[in-house]
């Protein structure tokens, strides 16, 4: 287990280095580090001099190794846009957005399991075909479609629940503003996260009902029902923790990728979070702050990815034993 | 050994075939007793396997499943290539050539395989399988004469030649190791490989794959290496028979020899293993389970599990060894008497 | 010509399909809306890229069934005064293109990439990590980060000129670890079958024995995912044109028709976001639903019974 | 001897889209107390299905169409799912073909057998490791102490299979049935697995069903033989006299089939073609197809499993 702990740490490493590669290319390739620095208003040969002074005329490996160098320690750059620190910038924004992928994932998680479940182990019962059925209208609707008409049928319509923003926001830890404590801020979290839960919930119950099933149809179910244990463990024990391990590779992964679209999420509900400040960047040409992005969502993506990979390994005993997958 | 030998065919000289399965470096990192080590996985499927193989004769190779047999069969096919050792036809080594000038003796020798269900392409027709072979190895023959020469192997077979048209759903899986035979036989060979042929049927269509293989063997004087790990079968079968346990020959033997007075502890414990029609059990037990190939035992790989193991056992292989009558067995105990 | 119709009619694929109202109905309905997209010139009422026929005052109609409405524009009209039936139709036929475009890039690139990491190891291991971690990040994102380098290179206003071709490329370029991926794991698994080790026994080189023999296999996957990776497109595109990444305003998709008209739903004209939402949705689901339905008869592992 | 399990008259159908087809066609066959049957037959003649409807658990689209199974005198064919529940592993246990896919990879060993322990019995904790042990010590496991924290893949196949028949003995049930036991094993493992099957039928008076296409298996393990052929038994008697004297011309096939009755002929006898699947059944006689002994009759008349000589019963129109 510890050496296979190991591995995935080592290969979300040298994937972060490919991502900040990438990201540091984007940058160098169009950023304009000059003006992120001190604006448009320089003359061509302050230009040159500040260039110099900030060594980029240097070899692009030499600029890169210093980017690194500098992202370790926190320094992902200015924003042209904010004028402040990079890291600064996203800090400020981190909390909306994670305390939104929160939530969406608790109704992910809390639904799925269920319904997936009930679906599977009942395939032919009316219930379970309004789930199916469901499921895939829920697919096949675009998220920010599904807000747009949430905000029509609830705020427009029926005038429930705010159309935008985070309402009353309370800090926390001194850094942290959070929706969560107040009434305000989460009557103004439940669209957003049904709308962001919206595109995850149909494919995790289609995933959990189609594991589930194949699960059931195996072997040891059916020697499991042969020695006449209980219905239940059968299926909650014998089956569903054999349904869990394809679930926490591929579940794992797409609870990361909700981070990727509270891009669209945000941009309806004018939602204060990292994505609608990375719309905002792109449109703004704001390259340090895009690409900072860019490599903190990476990071989400390898740590939720490592910690995915060791959940599965903890779960399941022949990597806890003997390591390989 | 001498080579040219002109009653032998195929000869195998010291095979070796070891398969590295340990992934990229990551993989192979192991954490031991506080310490990381980097540990490599070596699957050793066969090791140093000598034999030769007459004209016309059926040699058949036993063993459990994992002793390497199969990948021995594809070693001499050409298939992998072997880690060291050579491979000859007819006295001319073929394990080093390359494409081009191997491309002769693939039409001498062919293979058949386990699995009806997997050794036909599903897409292609039976025809276009039966054809693809011919027209590969001689595009100077017309359309006519490719369609003849299908027509003639499917009769061969016992396929009814109208059928060519047909997918290999369509047929049954005796139907279809008898169309995978045709397949082979569609070149003429001299020499056929085949691999487990009729593990995956039931009795009565065994019986008709075996029938069709000798009277095959009769007609066009075709010489087997058979691999199978059904021993009732191989005695039917065979000529000579060769027993492998964990990658390495523990006897050969011409079959009665064989099956009559066993000489390697291990075949006699497999043969007493047989279920035999109508009598009582009565094996000889083994001790333990089969090591992994990955970690060989030092010395005779047998050595965990034989009752006859001594010092020397444990720590020097035995070599192949010739004994009375055409046979060879690899054990100590039997050239020191013991047994 | 006859014998391949009667194989066709006669197959299983014809009589399963036949036997499924969901698949049949949705079969009909996706033919519907195909044809009467591309079809759109000469069905549609109104030519809403010609601005010698738009008139501003008729801006924010609503559909005819509405009082206010009027029988020249059958579902309203958008904030510029365009018939809404007829610019959703054009829309729809850009999604529809750009799905299709995007698919075959993907399917393309994805193929042979796929091949290729399948059949030769050295190259498997880098080609893999690429897809793992661009699927990682999510096919969405990729896209997203793809199409904002994009604007930046060509500057907005010539990055709309060319936007529908560029949106194939930003799709296609994002999601062909989907194919790739598929192929790979079919070609691994078909070149252990012995089949192939019988094509190698007769000499056949190893380019022949992929194309002939291994790529024919991996087809039935390739099939199932195209399906679901077609609606997956035309939601890509759609998202791109809400995020202001995709097409411009002059000639919407139905994505970038639906980003227009959310601002309008505040003061209640509903329908210019509303009806082409329902339309692409209905496009979205029939693709689904068949693919659905191709993937369970393809692989009907959990019927076997 | 009395009789543990009576099969009368049993009908199991498959209900497909289209049609429905019958599985076992009328099958009557009985197990006494502490008695080894053994059920021989190609792949596709239903042997299987046979076995799993003992304890109703036909995999699903089939359902027991008609006739009784008659266990300890009561008909358990009709019992709702709870009380079927109580015989199920508990007075009925299976094993099953591929030790490899039986056990659960993701459970230990000792949860396992404990489950079953639990669900059929109201002990401890404590006790029901006690027993787990026990039963792990019959199947000679070395060391079942530790082993019963250990989950399946540290095991070797031979060594699961133990495994699976020291669970099928936790709750001392009255009737083995063993669908394929030893299919997926090595020789020199199939002599061992069989060895203690037998050794435990012995010892502790159980009743056995062996279930393989094995011929020679079933001959060395069983006191008698039931062939079956495409739904139906064809031939019921004591394991000797079938294996030396078959009477139904399929029987006599099948055992001439065998390359060790060969002897130093060098063609096999050979039955043609192929088991008719459930669709293409013949009517009349489902054998008649493929028989060198064939006549009208049988082409018209399904024939009885009835007594002939020696006390073996065969179905066929043409034995004595």
């Amino acid at each position: 287990m510890f050496a296979f702990t190991v591995k995935r740490i080592a290969q979300g490493i040298l994937v972060m280095l490919i991502i900040s590669f990438i990201g540091f290319g984007i940058k160098h390739n169009f950023g304009d580090p000059v003006r992120e620095l001190v604006g448009e208003r320089v003359t061509p040969e302050e230009r040159a001099q500040i260039r110099e002074k900030l060594g980029l005329n240097d070899p692009f490996m030499v600029q890169y190794v210093r980017f690194l160098k500098n992202a370790v320690q926190g320094d992902l750059g200015r924003s042209f846009f904010f004028k402040k620190p990079v890291t600064e910038v996203i800090a400020a924004k981190a909390p909306a957005t994670l305390e939104l992928v929160f939530c969406a994932s608790l109704i992910v998680v809390g639904l799925s399991i269920p319904l997936g479940i009930y679906a599977a182990i009942h395939p032919k019962k009316l219930f379970s075909r309004l789930i199916m059925g469901g499921s895939i209208i829920g697919v096949s609707m675009p998220v920010f479609l599904t807000a747009i008409l949430l905000i029509y049928i609830f705020s427009v319509e029926l005038g429930w629940l705010p159309s935008f923003g985070r309402g009353e926001t309370v800090t926390v830890f001194g850094f942290w503003d959070s929706g969560l404590l107040t009434k305000e801020g989460l009557r103004h979290l439940i669209m957003p996260s049904i709308a962001l839960s919206s595109i995850m919930l149909p494919l995790f119950i289609r995933l959990i009902r189609s594991e589930m099933m194949e699960v059931l149809e195996s072997e040891y179910v059916k020697y499991a029902w042969a020695k006449g244990i209980k219905p239940r463990r059968v299926w909650y024990v014998h089956a569903f923790k054999n349904t869990l391990l394809p679930v926490i590779t591929v579940g794992g992964v797409q609870l990361g990728i909700m981070v990727a679209f509270t891009i669209l999420t945000e941009t309806v509900f004018q939602w204060q979070g990292m994505g609608s400040m990375f719309i905002e960047s792109v449109t703004r040409a704001d390259t340090a702050l895009m690409v900072s992005y860019i490599v903190v969502v990476g990071a989400i993506f390898v740590v939720v990815n490592t910690i995915v990979d060791i959940i599965y390994g903890l779960v399941n005993p022949v990597v806890r034993v003997t390591g390989r997958k | 050994m001498t080579t040219n030998n002109p009653e032998i065919l195929v000869s195998i000289r010291n095979v070796v075939k070891h398969f590295d399965i340990s992934g990229g470096w990551l993989e192979q990192i192991k954490f031991d007793n506080g310490r990381i080590t980097r540990k490599q996985s070596i699957v050793k499927a066969v090791n140093g396997i000598s034999f030769d193989i007459k004209k016309g004769q059926t040699v058949s190779v036993v063993g459990e499943s994992g002793c390497g047999k199969s990948t021995l069969a594809r070693t001499v096919m050409g298939l992998y290539p072997p880690n060291s050792g050579e491979i000859l036809y007819q006295g001319k080594r073929i394990d080093n050539l390359s494409d081009a000038k191997l491309k002769h003796y693939r039409t001498r020798m062919q293979m058949v395989f386990q699995d009806p269900y997997a050794s036909l392409n599903p897409r292609m027709t039976v025809g276009k399988t039966l054809r693809e072979p011919i027209r590969f190895h001689r595009p100077e023959l017309k359309e006519g004469q490719v369609a003849e020469k299908v027509a003639e192997v499917m009769a061969k077979v016992g396929i009814d030649p109208d059928w060519q048209d047909r997918f290999p759903h369509e047929f049954s899986g005796g139907q279809r190791q008898r169309i995978s035979i045709a397949r082979a036989l569609a070149l003429d060979p001299d020499f056929i490989v085949a691999d487990e042929p009729i593990a995956a049927l039931d009795v009565s269509i065994q019986a008709q794959i075996l029938n069709l293989m000798m009277d095959l063997q009769e007609k066009s004087d075709l010489t087997y290496l058979f691999i199978s790990h059904d021993l009732s079968v191989v005695e039917h079968i065979s000529d000579v028979v060769a027993v492998m346990y964990l990658g390495s020959l523990c006897e050969m033997a011409p079959k009665k020899q064989l099956f009559d007075n066993p000489a390697h502890p291990y075949t006699q414990a497999l043969l007493s293993a047989i279920p035999k029609l109508g009598h009582e059990f009565s094996h000889e037990k083994l001790k333990g389970d089969i090591p992994s190939p990955i970690n060989l035992p030092a010395g005779c790989v047998f050595h965990t599990r034989c009752k006859y193991v001594n010092d020397r056992c444990r720590s020097e292989i035995p070599a192949q060894r010739a004994g009375d009558g055409n046979t060879i067995v690899a054990c100590h105990a039997v050239e020191e008497k013991r047994i | 010509m006859v014998t391949t119709w009667n194989r066709i009619k006669n197959s299983d694929f014809i009589y399963h399909f036949l036997r499924d109202p969901v698949a049949c109905v949705s079969f009909m309905i996706l033919l519907v809306l195909v044809v009467s997209s591309f079809a759109a010139p000469i069905i549609a009422p109104h030519d809403p890229y010609n601005p010698a026929t738009i008139d501003i005052m008729d801006s924010e109609l609503p559909p005819a069934w509405n009082a206010e409405g009027t029988a020249k524009f059958l579902l309203g009209t958008d904030d510029m005064g365009r018939d809404l039936l007829s610019t959703m139709l054009y829309g729809m036929r850009i999604s529809i293109i750009i799905g299709l475009g995007a698919v075959a890039l993907q399917a393309f690139l994805g193929i042979v990439i796929g091949l290729l990491s399948g059949y030769i190891k050295r190259l498997d291991t880098i080609l893999m990590r690429i897809a793992d971690v661009q699927l990682s990040f999510s096919t969405y994102m990729i896209a997203i980060f793809i199409g904002a380098i994009f604007q930046m290179m060509f500057g907005v206003a010539n990055y709309e000129q060319i936007a529908a071709p560029l949106l194939i490329l930003i799709i296609g370029l994002a999601e062909w670890p989907q194919y790739a991926r598929t192929v790979r794991a079919s070609v691994l698994a078909e070149k252990k079958k012995e089949y192939v080790e019988a094509a190698r026994v007769i000499g056949l080189s190893n380019i022949r024995i992929m194309w002939r023999h291994i790529l024919p296999n991996t087809l039935s996957p390739v099939l199932v995912i195209s399906t679901v990776q077609v609606a997956n497109a035309i939601m890509s595109e759609a998202a791109l044109s809400f995020l202001g990444l995709g097409m411009p305003m002059t000639k919407p998709s139905l994505g970038s028709l639906i980003t227009a008209g959310f601002e309008y739903i505040f003061s209640g004209s509903w329908w210019i976001t509303i009806l082409p939402g329902i339309l692409l949705v209905l496009l979205i689901l029939v693709i689904n639903l068949l693919g659905d339905w191709v993937r369970d008869y393809l692989n009907p592992k959990l019927y076997k019974g | 001897m009395s009789e543990l399990l009576k099969i009368k008259n049993l009908n199991v159908d498959f209900a497909l889209r289209e049609r429905t087809l019958r599985a076992i066609n009328d099958v009557s066959i009985s197990i006494d107390k502490g008695e080894r049957l053994g059920v021989v037959g190609e792949s596709g003649a239903g042997k299987s299905v046979l076995g799993f409807s003992i304890i109703n658990l036909i995999s699903k689209p089939g359902y027991i169409d008609s006739g009784q199974i008659v266990f300890k005198g009561e008909d358990i064919s009709k019992y709702s799912y709870d009380r079927m529940r109580t015989i199920r592993g508990n007075q009925i246990s299976m094993i099953f073909q591929d030790p490899m896919m039986t056990l659960n990879p993701v459970l230990s060993i000792g949860e396992q057998m404990r489950e079953t322990v639990f669900a059929h019995m109201n002990v401890s904790k404590a006790k029901a490791n006690e027993i787990c042990v026990e039963k792990l010590k019959k199947v000679y496991i070395p060391s079942p102490e530790k082993r019963l924290n250990q989950y399946p893949h540290e095991f070797s196949g031979g060594m699961r299979q133990r495994i699976v028949i020291a669970i099928s003995l936790l709750t001392n049930p009255d009737l083995i049935i063993a669908d394929e036991p030893t299919t997926a094993l090595d020789v020199t493992i199939q002599a061992e697995i069989m060895d203690l099957l037998l050794e435990l039928c012995k010892t502790d008076n159980m009743g056995l069903m062996l279930i393989t296409h094995d011929l020679s298996v079933v001959s060395q393990v069983t006191q008698r033989i039931a062939v079956m052929y495409a739904g139906t038994i064809v031939e019921l008697g004591d394991t000797a006299t079938v294996a030396h004297k078959p009477q139904h011309p399929y029987t006599v096939g099948l055992l001439g089939a065998l390359p060790q009755r060969a002897g130093s002929e060098k063609r096999l006898n050979q039955i043609p073609g192929v088991m008719p699947g459930l669709a293409k059944i013949p009517a009349g006689c489902p054998f008649s197809d493929r028989c060198s002994l064939v006549g009208d009759i049988c082409r018209e008349k399904r024939p009885q499993l009835l007594e002939k000589t020696n006390g073996i019963r065969v179905a066929c129109h043409f034995v004595e």
